[in-house]
């Protein structure tokens, strides 16, 4: 909800106000949003962690991961965390066109990322692990679906931003709009990588 | 000076509002104090709660109320502290005009020292804490293990068989042993180290008998230990304590301890073999009707069928949900019934038990159920409608979910006839 | 005098009736900001946090009463053996309900309601840092508690019990949409605390008033803070537990099926990270206002300011190791008990703390006894037994004996209702006049006081004897065969506290009085600083202005209003305070220097809206999917209509320019 | 002060009310309750909609500005929609005999065309100024348009791009397509943001003949249908056909080895060179011979190898109605644990468990055998 919001909601700059810390209220709340995420994706991974074992006749995550596939689509998320840098360093410099021009990327980065997660999902499905086969695999999709969500609506956000850029229609400082979008972008990242490397690369 | 004044002015009737409010601040403190007081000491002097928490019959309970005992003095003490600075200050620091005080913000010295004290307390408890919680977790030396598994709304036990053929260290005289199953109410051996592993069968329960032990939860799919021990034989009342549904308020247990001779009368009148009612008795005609309206859940041990001569054996789990229904096998052997809520004897008979000498419990207890003595009125009304009773999941329009089985006991629709025939039958099963 | 930018209040009419081509100011009315400054409207689609916070204490009020009238329902049942006033089905529902509604819908949004309101005046600012985002978090809250007070007229409440453990909570063991309505009515309300946590905290790290150190806050700014931190980092862990059942009610996944391997004490340890801070989250508010409310009428500082914010730091901080003491029981293992025990014990220290400072600031004060202040006096005394009978389960051995009895419910009531709720009773009668410019009637304040101070003594007190002799929480029914005999049996008892509870609800039902009296037309305008105050929200007018300061205060002091109002005349070391100017002349002083042209934030339609997406959203997943895909859709038209707009409305929204006010009816 | 139409809207929704109210109290469905507050709340939004398009002007039933009104009203632009909503039309007659997925495809097209109309022809007439009508059109439709159309966007990526890995031969051709296509993306974008020359329509085109490719591609993927996706078996299924051996079967490839919760165990089987026993937690004993589990209840099983061979860890069940025969796990490694978690519904006195041999907790390979008894 606030992710959206903070964007826009803009505390009176032009008023000139100043703040007590120096910082923007935007980038303030932007950084406690993500800091009370962190807590969401803990639970989800602890919750993983808990029951990754839990699959007793079932299939377990080791006959299933195809880490080599993941690496890519892993290096592709990645990808955009650089690609979204460039759209904030354009915007810092406002050239408005590249901004966009990254920003596009970094959105069809992001969806491709989605897309090889749906393709993940539909394979193991058919491999026969679904949602609610066991513990497993109920606490996996949830963790990754959990992700998989944040990166979606991070690309509708990206998307929009463009249109919103393009029609001259950003609420607030537009460097600072793409930079709070980034800030979330690269939480989106790290948090993938914390996944990757928990939920995929460490064995069972 | 002219601004101080007209402050005054304009405060003045607040000031005479409070003097009077400070007589009555007083005299609610000094309450206070004393109900405090007399609270704590009091709640130790209850007379014949069974389950009070403050009346240890058994080691655990002992070294729980050796521990708490202190722990709740001290508080009080604490608490009187408090009361008393509170009441001084209403005393002493009303505004009856003196200059504004000094702005002090703090003493450093002070403070520390009010941090130093309660961390002193704190660790002088905290010490014997860990410790027994240690002891009370170390399960080495059991002598006995009962198995007991929560359902909703009751308890069943099953005694191990250890390999050498003993149920907690003794042999049935008869027969080879064999699991003894039963409900309601837990049979064991005086001055002997009771290990009960408990699990569920669908929710959360909690074990608890007061006067024994503190309580453990039993959660379906993790087994869990509780130690039980007494050395005075009588009957030790508890109830469930971890919410568990609707008739979470009709899940009662009680542990009854026996001489190690009375406990040997009872294993062997457990494993005793199957004894058919005379043909041609009302209870006989009570087989058939259960064999026909209960034993699809109700196991008795050894019941023949009296049509096929076949081995009746229940099938609960194609009918309650969670999976099984109380043993009946020697049901009068017990005194309560439907996950200990009611009593199946008269409150007369009932007290006579409950109340007798541990010298005298052991005969009073083995006697069992008689004609007599049976609370047929409870019994009876528990036949003719079981949800009606005891508020239960039963509801036919809630069975979508459990794939159209029960929780809990049917509505059967049994008639007069036959719940004249089923209370003869259960009469001789003990 | 200040010039506000708010929308004018007139209707813009035609000046002549000469044709007028239609002007792109005036043209349309849709989607046209929300202008109204009075009126229904102005107060639904507002933005001020003052109004807010009115009407977050006007709801929670409301489910304080429905919460209330749920125990008096509890208590008749249990007042004799075998009560026959409720059925289990809803006894069950009704002591669910009543610990979500006075968890959830009551102490927390009133609390809230303290905060919006007084966090911007106490740290000098003219509003909070994200009004839209504060407006959206009062729909979501009122919104979620209508979402989960529904479900009695749809099919029944949830029956679990507030920590509704697991697997009780599932669909088998809980076939009605109870559980569901209570599942999603929290992730409502939970939208709503985190959102008011990240405002709030923002607020207060960013937008104090010149010159106010962290240091130099008021405790209630300090003690606010600590609590939205806490539910900053609570409400996502109590979010992943929702969502995981959510998922095994809706989607039969298999979180807590324990034929699938699962272990249902994960659900307790997820609850119980949210649960312990959500524990002082609920309390340390109230902390603020004694902590307020102690100076003001002993006319000395706080005792020990730094300590008490550290305390109430640690308190928070302390708070998120020791949630498994609620799960003593749960068989754990006795190196984790041992280990929550003396955690737990330590936990006691900064709580013990503040008791001790509260105690020492009255210490050689010079005390008026008004009803606030009897009021934050009850805090600490009632606190105390509640603090001290937590002592005793902190002790694990005998938590075993006592948890789930009612000695733990006496336990956490004189906890939440001593510490918390007293506490926010105090701060009616404290802050009333500011809010309302209305004193509440002292006279029926005391009434207020004792009665309610009796009446929970005869409620809670005798629980601590009935769970004693051995009666486990959360049963319909109590029989006389284990209620034993004697001065302490559990059925004299229980009587007592039933009666109690009336009492209790006797004194509430004063605080009511209390109101409609003192609001009657004709009684007097509240004086400007009617308890010789001390903080910032003093420093203006009661109620505040819109913009809440004439001019932003500069501030030198912890206690700036006092030290305005009052001078050192000693020297070195002796100290000798005397009174330089009134309340009023400060006040007066402030007004002479007004800031002029001051923007505040516009009203919007957005937040409200967006707010209702939820409830929307929360029948489509228990009833219908298409309602979900509606409440979606309104959620994301709303989201994107809010992030288009600007926060405050642009100029052609506000007085519209002379002679050009005539509106052209749009004709597709 | 309401126009007619407003009337007839607001009558529908009083009226939807009145029904919702005799339904709840009278017959009292849940489904049926929620039906009609669903149409009585649509039909209020309808309705508010209405007013505060039409009825919230103030000066809408002004003699005074319908009399100006000739002069300030503008002739309308050229618009594509009604176009649009023709072919949706025809789109929906054609999906009626074709498949009903162009139906909705049909619809959908419908509802935005004609939204997306109305839209056009209020804001057209808002007022005289076309760069101000567009203002009051934006302001409305980007709230609406900007996230569906990015939601859209995401959407037909994500389908198109799914459906070409899924397509694809082989596991490793996936990623080859993931990392070339990821590369185009990014050299794409580079080279875009270096050209500076390049005008935004052609940079337009660019993007759609991408997105076009793609889309294609994933048509003709999604047509092609999926490559085979093995199903892996469980060791259910083995255990099902009796194939719960000392040999490998394809359930062991890549097991895991390790399981959570101990603490949860009822029991911790573990075979050693001794042989085969079993230890109740919280009590160190070793034991042999025969174990008592409880019936009806979830009990978790260890099973530990701490021999130098994989071994298989079995469950004898009995042949009962509704029960597999047995439950076997993974090959258990050296040093390896597995869980198995056990539901007994018939105690073990029962004649057709007695007959069966009876409940037994064995290992591939190994006599030894503890056999289980269920109260």
């Amino acid at each position: 909800m606030a992710d959206t919001a903070v964007h826009s909601d803009a505390h009176i700059e032009h008023a000139g106000h100043h703040t007590s810390t120096g910082l923007s209220n935007n980038k303030l709340a932007m950084w406690m949003f993500l800091g009370s995420e962190c807590l969401l994706f803990g639970g989800l991974i602890s919750t993983y962690m808990l029951y990754r074992g839990r699959h007793s006749a079932n299939l377990g995550p080791d006959q299933v991961w195809d880490i080599p596939f993941t690496s890519s689509s892993s290096f592709v998320l990645l990808m955009s965390s650089l690609t979204m840098v460039l759209a904030v360093s354009s915007a810092n410099r406002d050239d408005d066109r590249n901004t966009k021009v990254w920003l596009s990327v970094t959105a069809l980065l992001g969806a491709l990322f989605v897309a090889g997660q749906v393709y993940e999902f539909t394979s193991f499905y058919r491999e026969g692990l679904g949602f609610t086969t066991s513990l497993f695999s109920s606490s996996f999709y949830t963790l990754t679906g959990f992700h998989g969500v944040h990166v979606s609506v991070g690309i509708i956000m990206l998307m929009s931003l463009v249109g919103m850029i393009s029609k001259n229609k950003v609420v607030g400082d537009k460097k600072e709009v793409v930079e709070l979008f980034g800030l979330y972008w690269h939480f989106v990242d790290v948090v993938w990588i914390l996944i990757f490397t928990l939920v995929y690369l460490i064995p069972a | 000076m002219s601004h101080s004044e007209d402050h005054d002015r304009t405060m003045s009737p607040l000031t005479t509002t409070t003097s009077r409010l400070g007589r009555m601040g007083r005299r609610t403190t000094l309450t206070a104090i004393a109900v405090t007081l007399g609270s704590a000491v009091l709640a130790g002097c209850a007379t014949n709660a069974p389950q009070d928490t403050w009346k240890p019959a058994g080691e655990n309970a002992q070294k729980i109320q050796n521990l708490q005992w202190p722990v709740f003095l001290t508080a009080g003490v604490v608490g009187v502290i408090v009361m008393a600075a509170i009441g001084i200050i209403v005393l002493r620091f009303r505004d009856k005009g003196q200059p504004i005080p000094e702005q002090t913000h703090g003493k450093a010295w002070l403070e520390y020292m009010f941090i130093a004290i309660p961390a002193v307390i704190l660790a002088a408890i905290a010490i014997p804490t860990v410790g027994l919680v240690m002891a009370l977790n170390s399960t080495d030396d059991t002598e006995c293990i009962i198995n007991v598994t929560g359902q909703q709304w009751w308890w069943e036990y099953d005694y191990e068989v250890s390999a050498d053929g003993t149920i907690c260290g003794f042999a049935p005289s008869a027969v080879e042993a064999s699991p003894i199953i039963t409900s309601g109410q837990v049979v064991i051996p005086a001055n002997t180290k009771v290990l009960l592993r408990g699990t569920s069968r669908d929710v959360i329960h909690s074990y608890w008998i007061p006067r024994l032990n503190g309580k453990r939860d039993m959660v379906p799919g993790r087994v869990h230990f509780l130690r039980l021990e007494s050395d005075t034989p009588g009957i030790y009342a508890g109830q469930c304590t971890e919410f568990c549904g609707l008739s979470h308020a009709n899940m009662r247990m009680e542990t009854v301890v026996l001489e190690s001779g009375d406990f040997q009368k009872w294993l062997d009148n457990e494993l005793e073999p199957y004894s058919a009612p005379a043909a041609g008795t009302l209870a006989a005609e009570g087989e058939a009707t259960f064999v026909a309206q209960c034993s699809r859940c109700h196991q008795v041990n050894g019941l023949l069928d009296p049509n096929k001569g076949t081995l009746v054996v229940s099938y609960p789990d194609q009918f309650v949900y969670s999976g099984a229904s109380p043993n009946l096998t020697n049901l009068m052997g017990r005194n309560t019934f439907a996950g200990a809520s009611w009593d199946l004897l008269t409150p007369e008979c009932r007290a006579d038990v409950w109340d007798a000498t541990p010298e005298e419990f052991g005969a009073k207890y083995l006697a069992g159920v008689t004609p007599e003595c049976l609370n047929e009125i409870d019994l009876r009304e528990w036949l003719r409608n079981a949800p009606a009773k005891k508020p239960m999941y039963a509801d036919p329009t809630m069975l979508d979910e459990t794939d159209g089985k029960t929780r809990g006991m049917p509505y059967l629709g049994l008639s007069e006839d036959q719940i004249d025939q089923l209370i003869a039958y259960l009469l001789e099963r003990k | 005098m200040a010039i506000i930018e708010r929308p004018s209040e007139e209707v813009a009419l035609a000046p002549s009736s000469v044709p007028e081509v239609a002007t792109p100011s005036t043209s349309y009315g849709i989607f046209r900001r929300p202008v109204e400054t009075t009126g229904w409207k102005s107060w639904l689609f507002t933005i001020d946090h003052k109004k807010l916070g009115i009407m977050y204490g006007v709801v929670a009020m409301f489910f304080f009463i429905v919460g209330g009238i749920e125990a008096l329902l509890i208590r008749l049942q249990l007042a004799g053996p075998n009560g026959t006033v409720l059925s289990a089905d809803k006894y069950n529902q009704m002591f669910t309900m009543h610990a979500t509604t006075m968890v959830f819908l009551f102490v927390m949004p009133m609390a809230a309601a303290f905060a919006n309101y007084f966090v911007p005046l106490q740290i000098g600012a003219r509003d909070v840092a994200f009004p839209r985002i504060n407006a959206f978090g009062f729909w979501a809250f009122c919104f979620g508690g209508i979402f989960l007070n529904t479900s009695w007229f749809l099919g029944g409440a949830a029956d679990g019990g507030w920590f509704m453990y697991a697997p009780n909570s599932s669909v088998a063991f809980s076939p009605s949409n109870g559980v569901d309505f209570w599942g999603l009515g929290l992730q409502i309300t939970g939208i709503a605390s985190l959102t008011g946590a990240i405002n709030l905290i923002v607020t207060v790290i960013n937008m104090r008033a010149p010159g106010m150190s962290l240091m130099k806050m008021p405790i209630f700014t300090w003690m606010v803070v600590v609590v939205q931190f806490l539910l900053l980092f609570a409400m996502p862990v109590i979010t992943v537990a929702l969502f995981m059942l959510m998922f095994q009610r809706s989607f039969d996944a298999t979180f807590f099926s324990v034929e699938a391997g699962a272990d249902p004490l994960l659900w307790q340890h997820l609850f119980w990270i949210f649960g312990h801070p959500e524990v002082y989250i609920i309390v340390l508010p109230s902390f603020g206002i004694v902590s307020e409310i102690l100076p003001v009428f002993s006319k000395k500082p706080l005792f020990g300011y730094p300590l008490v914010v550290f305390s109430g730091a640690a308190i928070g901080f302390v708070g998120w190791g020791v949630w498994a003491h609620h799960m003593f029981a749960s068989g754990l293992g006795p190196i984790s008990v041992a280990a929550f025990s003396v955690a737990t014990m330590a936990i006691a220290i900064p709580t013990g703390v503040k008791i001790v400072n509260w105690t020492m600031t009255m210490w050689g004060g010079k005390i008026k006894f008004t009803v606030p202040m009897l009021y934050a006096v009850g805090v600490i005394v009632q606190f105390t037994i509640g603090g001290l009978s937590g002592v005793t389960h902190s002790v694990a051995p005998s938590d075993t004996q006592q948890t789930d009895t009612y000695y733990i419910v006496a336990h956490f009531h004189y906890v939440i209702f001593g510490g918390a709720v007293l506490g926010l009773f105090a701060g009616f009668y404290y802050w009333w006049p500011k809010m309302f410019g209305k004193m509440l009637s002292e006279r029926l304040g005391r009434w207020n006081f004792w009665l309610t101070i009796i009446g929970m003594n005869l409620t809670f007190g005798p629980m601590h004897v009935v769970g004693l002799q051995g009666q486990p929480r959360r049963m319909y029914v109590w029989t006389e065969n284990r209620a034993g005999e004697g001065f302490f049996n559990i059925g004299f008892w229980n009587l007592v506290a039933s009666i109690g509870s009336f009492v209790l609800a006797l004194g509430v039902l004063t605080f009511l009085i209390n109101v409609v009296i003192s609001h009657r037309k004709g009684t007097a305008k509240a004086p400007l600083d009617p308890w010789d105050a001390r903080s910032l929200e003093w420093i203006t007018t009661s109620p505040p202005k819109e913009h809440n300061f004439d001019r932003i205060p500069t501030v030198g002091h912890l206690d700036e209003f006092f030290h305005r109002k009052y001078e050192d005349r000693g020297s070195g070391d002796h100290h000798e305070f005397h009174q330089v100017a009134t309340g009023e002349e400060v006040v007066a002083n402030e007004e002479a220097h007004a800031e002029s042209h001051i923007h505040l934030p516009s009203p919007s339609y957005w937040p409200i809206l967006l707010a209702l997406s939820l409830p929307i959203m929360g029948y489509g997943i228990i009833f219908n999917l298409f309602l979900l895909f509606g409440g979606a859709v309104l959620a994301l038209v709303s989201l994107y209509g809010w992030g288009l707009e600007p926060h405050t409305a642009g100029d052609d929204e506000f007085d519209p320019p002379t002679g050009a006010a005539l509106e052209v009816a749009a004709h597709g | 002060m309401f126009t007619t139409g407003s009337k007839l809207l607001l009558g529908a929704t009083v009226s939807a009310l009145v029904g919702t109210l005799l339904y709840g109290l009278l017959v009292g469905g849940i489904m049926g309750t929620v039906g009609l507050v669903s149409l009585t709340v649509g039909l209020a939004c309808v309705a508010g909609i209405n007013i505060s398009t039409r009825d919230a002007n103030v000066a809408a039933e002004d003699a005074v500005t319908t009399s100006g009104l000739a002069a300030s009203t503008l002739r309308p632009n050229a618009s594509i929609w009604p176009l649009a909503f023709g072919v949706a039309a025809a789109v929906i007659v054609l999906g009626l005999v074709v498949h009903a997925v162009v139906v909705i495809i049909g619809i959908v097209l419908m509802l935005v065309s004609g939204l997306e109309w109305l839209l056009q022809s209020w804001s057209e007439g808002a007022s005289s100024d076309r760069s101000h009508n567009r203002e009051v059109r934006s302001r409305l439709a980007y709230t609406a348009e900007m996230p569906v159309a990015a939601a859209i966007g995401l959407g037909l990526i994500v389908f198109a791009f799914s459906r070409v890995m899924l397509g694809v031969a082989t596991k490793s051709a996936t990623i080859v397509a993931f990392a070339v296509v990821g590369s185009i993306v990014l050299l794409g974008g580079a080279l875009i943001s270096r050209s500076r020359g390049l005008s935004t329509p052609r940079m337009f085109g660019i993007f759609s003949v991408a997105g076009v490719v793609l889309l294609g591609g994933g048509a003709v993927m999604g047509l092609q249908g999926e490559r085979d996706i093995e199903a892996h078996h469980t060791t259910a299924h083995y255990a099902e056909l009796d194939e719960c051996g000392t040999e490998e079967i394809s359930a062991d490839e890549h097991a895991s080895q390790t399981v959570a919760g101990k603490a949860s165990s009822a029991a911790e089987v573990i075979l050693d060179d001794s042989g085969l026993f079993y230890e109740l937690p919280g009590i160190n004993q070793k034991r042999t011979g025969s174990i008592q589990l409880p019936r009806s209840s979830a009990n978790n099983i260890l099973f530990r190898n701490e021999t130098n061979t994989p071994r298989r860890f079995i469950a004898e069940l009995a042949e009962i109605e509704g029960s597999p025969a047995r439950l076997c796990t993974a090959l258990v490694e050296e040093g390896g644990v597995q869980l198995l978690t056990i539901h007994y519904p018939v105690p073990s006195f029962d004649p057709v468990v007695e007959e069966s041999g009876g409940y037994a907790l064995v290992v591939a390979g190994v006599d030894d055998r503890i056999e289980v008894v269920v109260p």
